[in-house]
């Protein structure tokens, strides 16, 4: 398709999408509006005229011009774009009517629904208490460091500013943790890929507020001195914050509790199936161990004599992260799906998850130009690749194979992440692509490097069966065409506006 | 267990294994320390993996123990009931959407990044500013998120926000800012008009006023009238101005764009979105067309650019902004927002259309007014504030609300939101008929008689 | 009216005209006499346009004048209650798929084409016979449809049709031969056993009869047991054979394919389909390897080819049969099918599989078993044959039926369908759990003892 | 896409897309099946085995690669492809968990429902009666000429044994003539595309049973002498039958019972929105005036005492069509649409329908090489062309233009229909096309046009954008190759059949 923007579908004439309902009886009763006048809108705003076909069309359109895991493996590492079970779409009932200030009474159902989740995430992360607040893995970071902050504040350990981050971490720790003012050091892994426990030893110190970690990393690999590095961390009352991003692969295996950490956040969007969105909503969850559990944002439910009541509020916490309770809707997809795989299905995510991994990285073995850190180490949920010698050899870059792999209907996996490893491709298979599907997304990726090493150009040129080849991304972030909007576009046109500055 | 329909390599695992070169998926696992193996089944779920046909009597179960109301419920805060047109629930259960994830390879992406730059221009002509991200949580967070801007471009301290606000985003607003020691700063409202007070708003703005913010209409549904004034003042202190809007009521009223406003925040719920407990919710922003606070967005943003062959495509732009590039440099650590419910705001600011907004706007004002004027034909009723108001309002009754509420609650009501004793907020929009507001006063009315003749 | 979202071009009417040269739709008209002329508006729908949100509205209304059963109904007879998985009907939700037309561009439609050629593809496989087409009305229009075929091949007049099949087919049957002038016979049954009673069959088969029709399970639920002796002997007396079968039965008994059947029926509802209140249904129509039924099938039928570059493709394929080509010589007048529930069909058995539909036919025996076991356990209420069963069965009861019915009805039960003042046909399948079913044998139970004791 | 037959997608493992619910209660009472052995299936059936993701990837790429009215205009003639609006898919709502044989008392709605239709449709047609229990048009005609059947063997003119049809008509209108036993007679239409009258005098005999037409006609042009017609057919007893599938273009202007006609067939599917569904499933009526009402098919809607009741059999009906009452389902979807529209809408759906075809006749009028009989005379629903000039020219054919239609991302139009009409091309806009589409249409096939005349290749080689190129017809249906499942596939490769013989 080439499908016009839908502010060139309209004709700027009397068509409308929907009609409003109106009732008579009430115009009948309240004849004029009484708005002062200075208050009105003047100008309409400049919104598309559209019948209800051009509407759906255009979307449906958009919506073919678009990719997602049931049109194909999204084998992104650290998102863990698993299989979306389509009864999950029915979860929604139970959300979708209720205010989130009812009464009580009136939404029993919705936070049962609540209570068991709260109680099944404690008991996934082995932690004491989950709050289901949270929006997204993100803001429960964030929701996690100011627990940590708020958690030395109160013991007066104020001089604690300092927030130790590894360097494989996901971006969001670090931003996390600059959100909540802490200054944030980087611990270097050793050429194993994993923390390096002597240099830990030597940066932690009085000043340290914490260790975000992920357990597997960012290149799939288990910390197996993890016990260790708790003992460090707490030996200064540090906190051990776990990074829930990469828990897919070790799901019914360990637990975080069991690990040592004190703070969790899962993100219900990549390990308990609720569908990505294109970007969002996700949902979350915070947990957190022992004395933790009073810095939790509220409200938490609670079952009071037989009832379910939103009154919990942890005594020391940090307060609300959203306006209301988290995403609710989709955390009855997370319940659903965890209705139906069961504490035997759960188990068997980790275990399924990792085999996939570790399948995909046999069947890639004899590629040379694919390099692996620590070879002879398990992947758990995902695998980076380093296409390095390629780039030096053939000038083809993780880039060009991320728009080669496009080229061949797959989508790409994760690239240039984690910054350690040059020329990265980070793949995480998920435990819901079948077999068949890993094999034809090996073998392709095999052609793309032999291609690459026949005739780079080839490789260097695609994608070309998609809507648009490359793009350019100077035009597009240039100050003198840089358009965000429309609105842009229309005003620059008419002269109205300048270059952004 | 042998089978599982989300699990489809449970019958390859001696091929997989076998390939992999080991044994036993146990071998897999080396690496973990014996000390922490889980070595049991997790505790959740209903102990067994559960048919689709017993987990859709599960979701019918819970249901049918929350109660299902007689009419939509009369109470909002900043979210409200309204008609979802099933043309936005179809697009956005299209598959290719709601499995797809944020865009990062554009080349294959190009309907999602087309779809989320029409909600941005969509948002931007409905506020009339220029730059709209690519959503954010909520109107909470994104009011938290504008004044951590704020705070970046001018290092100021002190966040200026009315009393009048809606008090769950000042709540989110108190817990988001701690971490940078930003201190809240409450301007009294007046309690006639329910609207800032302006005297005691030049009283306290200063020059640790990183920006102020206001709501209109506010939190108790009224209009604020002195916006000009706020802005003239903020500017001339060089304080940034964040505004928090109604989208719906911009079929109406003035837009922030209009009042050359810094930041605008919202939430996109009332634009085609269920109820759903309060969340998936929608946070709005934007900005003025001004590099200074563009450079300082959080959260996605899609633009226009061309291919090598100079056909136009569509791009995440700005992303040196983000997290996964600039790390504790970003101006946010938001990754995953509500690109889907971007997707639902446009289709459905689509359908509604120029016209549309206004004629909904319209029916939500006079069905709000119908339900006030009917509550306050109640003896001893009263609004408790004079100035005009959209789609929520606050009622002073002369019995404790409770009672009320409880009467409400034998026929399965959900009234206003109590704010004390003697008052609660309404909310009244187009999925309240005659007929539904008429019930509602009319129980009321016994609820009062109730009390007084016992 | 101005607009509607439903006729863009209201605002356009000018324009168009203008571009037509004529001043007034009515000039569109004016070769409509002015005698036949309407000039009022119909008195349809609810007065004027509604709205979305009114519409929503009366399609509540409207189901809530239905009653929602505290149990699915165990009644059947040819259609039961099913548990439809949420990826059937999200698939058929595509609006690629709901909102297109018969092929007959096949290459713009080649994915409904292959949807519809694995519809064919899965149930030859499950009747293992080799030719199905893609979909006629439902079980009784198929049925006709056969006879028809049969007599068009044979010029025989009689069907012979014994008396325990479906009689709702039946009826349908004796609609569709009455234009071509077919006699319909019927063979008794055995009253012991419920099965045909083959010395009356016997007895009746001669060289009038066109074909012989026989259903497994039969309309009583009961295993017909001398299939191979019906087929020896129509095929000994140049009939031909026409079989009905309950496709989800075929997880674990003989496909009709095994016995040599000529054309074979039934219908797809039991294979992802609501109940819908009888329709949309799935009319099955299959045939044996054989040119001389193949050309006499009605309907379309989708086969694969080759396209100028020797791709694989699919297309509709024997279109000479058809009423758009041969007109009064075609083999069916249908058109419209039920296309878009063999792609639902496909999608059921694509998810169930190989084993999946084994599992459920014992599911649906192993309950169906059950339930008769738990009547008959009731004093005074016993099966009314003595052969094996399948997902239905015929009850006798000691008092009459209605009264068994009025009390199930006080609490939201529907019981089977009552054959004669003692006799009940009951339906029960994976959706009936034993809760329910201990539910209707204790409320029949009761039922029994009000009569008795009163 | 290229995508796989779904067979070949299963590795015949213990793959499943669905979980079977076992109560193991039931199973512990019921421990053995006794089936007669030699009843039971022998071998499984070789159905695939793969997971949910597969199935539902598979099917949504299947999807992906169709064309529906929601993918854009689908103008073929007598087809009334108009938009299918979102809400109608709500309306199942009301019919989908209820079992026809249930106690009427359970299924108010659904009766009130059908009740209402039934009304409605009789006033829209000007019939006294309809039955709904027709699943589609064509069952709808088979009916009516049943109904005419048993209608002149009650009066003893078993001698009717002729049905008139127009030489335009539907090819569903003789083939029902003939399911019914009739002998079908042709009426000639005259070279301004209209029933011959004259003709039509001189043919009708005593043993004429019925004349069945469309008015409009396939030509999109309305029968003036409509009221000589009836009284022609009416003097020997005969019985005028409306085939319903043109209603569109006069749906609130004029009405068959008005024209003089005396059954009408209507097809939901067309006039009244509800989705094709690829082929299927329509839905239908069948409507009667005067004393036909006692044939039409059973049961029909009564309210008695203020409860709906199927319970009304016309005294002399035909039977029953269709296994239970028709297609209610899809009953509710027309409701919805006609609660949309109303009276004011419906009015509007003949205008703008007539509207739209003669604003895309005056958008081609130049085009030379698309010729019109009787050119002066407005369309209302359709219009046909004859592109016999440009094949005589250069070669390219309707089927081409069809091909290169669909090469631009249109659907095609109706072909070589009707069959007087040479090289025909049958296009239907519908109300529902927004005239930017009608213009975007029309631009597109004067293009054609035009490079027909100045490279017809580029035309005959058509279409190329599309997921295979033009189709071999021969080797789909020649005995040797015919394949119309894939057990003829996979046996033809065991060896195990033959020819098609």
């Amino acid at each position: 398709w080439d499908e016009p923007l839908i502010f060139e579908l309209s004709n700027n004439k009397g068509k409308q999408g929907i009609l409003i309902n109106k009732d008579e009886r009430i115009r009948n009763e309240i004849k004029n509006m009484s708005i002062p006048k200075k208050l009105l809108r003047e100008k309409a705003p400049e919104l598309p005229n559209l019948s209800e076909l051009e509407v759906v069309r255009h979307f449906i359109r958009l919506s073919q011009m678009s990719f997602g895991v049931d049109t194909g493996i999204m084998p992104l590492g650290s998102c863990t774009m698993k299989y979306n079970p389509k009864i999950e779409e029915k979860a929604p009932e139970i959300t979708e009517e209720h205010h989130p200030l009812e009464d009580e009474d009136y939404v029993q159902g919705i936070l049962e629904m609540i209570y068991e989740l709260q109680n099944w995430f404690s008991e996934i992360t082995g932690m004491d208490e989950c709050s289901l607040q949270v929006p997204a893995g993100s803001a429960g970071e964030f929701a996690g460091v100011l627990m940590i902050k708020k958690y030395h504040e109160t013991h007066n350990r104020q001089y604690k500013d300092e927030m130790l981050v590894a360097d494989t971490a996901h971006g969001t720790n670090p931003a996390s943790a600059a959100m909540a003012g802490y200054k944030v050091i980087y611990v270097k892994s050793n050429n194993e890929g994993l923390v390096d426990i002597d240099i830990l030893r030597e940066i932690v110190n009085d000043k340290t507020a914490g260790f975000m970690l992920t357990n597997p990393n960012t290149l799939g690999l288990f910390e197996e001195k993890i016990l260790d590095i708790a003992k460090i961390i707490h030996s200064t009352n540090g906190v051990l914050y776990y990074d829930g991003a990469n828990l897919n692969g070790i799901l019914g295996i360990t637990r975080p509790g069991d690990m040592g950490f004190d703070i969790v956040h899962l993100n219900l969007h990549k390990t308990f199936a609720v569908p990505h969105g294109g970007g969002g909503p996700g949902a979350g969850a915070i947990c957190a161990k022992s004395e933790l559990v009073n810095y939790l944002p509220y409200p938490i439910v609670e079952k009071v004599h037989g009832k379910y009541k939103l009154s919990k509020i942890p005594k020391n916490s940090i307060g609300k992260i959203a306006t209301f309770y988290g995403n609710v809707g989709n955390l009855a997809r997370s319940y659903v799906y965890l209705l139906g795989l069961g504490p035997q299905g759960i188990e068997l995510v980790g275990k399924m998850s990792t085999l996939a991994t570790n399948y995909l990285i046999a069947k890639l073995r004899d590629v040379k130009e694919l390099e692996l850190i620590a070879p002879n180490r398990p992947r758990k949920h995902e695998v980076v690749f380093s296409a390095k010698k390629l780039a030096e050899t053939t000038g083809v870059t993780a880039n060009d194979i991320a728009k080669a792999l496009i080229d061949n209907g797959f989508y790409a996996p994760t690239i240039y992440f984690p910054p350690i490893i040059e020329e990265a491709l980070m793949i995480e298979p998920t435990e819901t692509e079948p077999k068949e599907e890993l094999d034809k997304f090996a073998n392709t990726l095999r052609k793309i490097v032999e291609m690459a090493k026949l005739k780079s150009e080839n490789i260097l040129n695609s994608p070309t069966n998609t809507a648009v080849k490359r793009l350019d991304q100077v035009y597009a972030n240039h100050p003198s065409t840089i358009t965000p909007t429309y609105r842009v576009l229309r005003l620059r046109r008419e002269g109205k506006i300048n270059y952004l500055k | 267990m042998d089978k599982h329909p989300w699990l489809p390599n449970l019958s390859s695992i001696e091929d997989m294994l076998k390939e992999i070169g080991v044994n036993d998926i146990e071998d897999l696992f080396k690496d973990i320390p014996k000390e922490v193996r889980l070595n049991r089944l997790l505790n959740v779920g209903k102990g067994k993996p559960l048919s689709e046909y017993e987990i859709a009597k599960e979701i019918e179960e819970k249901s049918s123990k929350n109660v299902k109301l007689k009419v939509p419920p009369f109470i909002g805060a900043g979210i409200c009931p309204h008609y979802v047109p099933y043309a936005v629930k179809f697009i956005i259960s299209r598959s290719e959407f709601y499995t797809s994830y944020t865009p990062y390879q554009p080349e294959i992406s190009q309907g999602l990044l087309q779809a989320l730059f029409e909600y941005q221009s969509l948002i931007a002509e409905l506020l009339e500013m220029e730059v709209v991200n690519a959503s954010m949580y909520d109107w909470g967070s994104a009011l938290a998120e504008a004044v951590l801007m704020a705070n970046r471009i001018n290092s100021r301290k002190t966040i200026l926000v009315p009393e009048n606000i809606n008090p769950y985003h000042k709540e989110v607003l108190k817990t988001w800012i701690q971490g940078k020691g930003l201190k809240l700063e409450e301007v009294k409202y007046d309690r006639e008009t329910g609207t800032i007070n302006i005297e005691d708003f030049e009283r306290k703005i200063n020059d640790n006023t990183t920006a102020v913010y206001i709501q209109q209409p506010n939190f108790f549904g009224n209009f604020e009238t002195e916006i000009e004034h706020i802005v003239d003042t903020a500017k001339h202190k060089k304080a940034l101005t964040i505004m928090g809007v109604n989208p719906l009521s911009l079929g109406l009223i003035k837009p922030p764009g209009e009042y050359g406003i810094d930041i605008a925040v919202g939430d996109g719920q009332e634009l085609g979105l269920p109820l759903n407990f309060g969340g998936p919710l929608m946070g709005i922003l934007a900005v003025r067309w001004d590099m200074t606070l563009v450079r300082q967005m959080p959260g996605r943003i899609v633009g226009i650019t061309k291919d090598m062959s100079s056909n136009i495509g569509f791009t995440l732009i700005l992303q040196t902004r983000e997290q996964f590039i600039k790390r504790e440099k970003a101006t946010s650590n938001i990754t995953t927002n509500e690109a889907l419910m971007a997707i639902a705001n446009a289709v459905y600011l689509s359908l509604l259309g120029k016209e549309g907004i206004r004629e909904l706007a319209e029916e939500i004002y006079y069905r709000s007014h119908y339900a006030a004027k009917k509550l306050e034909q109640i003896r001893g009723v009263k609004k408790l504030f004079n100035s005009d108001f959209f789609e929520e309002f606050v009622i002073r009754f002369p019995v404790n609300y409770d009672k009320i509420h409880e009467k409400l609650k034998k026929i399965k009501i959900q009234g206003g939101l109590k704010l004390s004793d003697f008052t609660a907020l309404f909310c009244v929009t187009e999925v309240h008929d005659k007929d539904a507001i008429d019930l509602l006063a009319a129980t009321i009315e016994e609820a009062i008689n109730d009390v007084e003749t016992s």
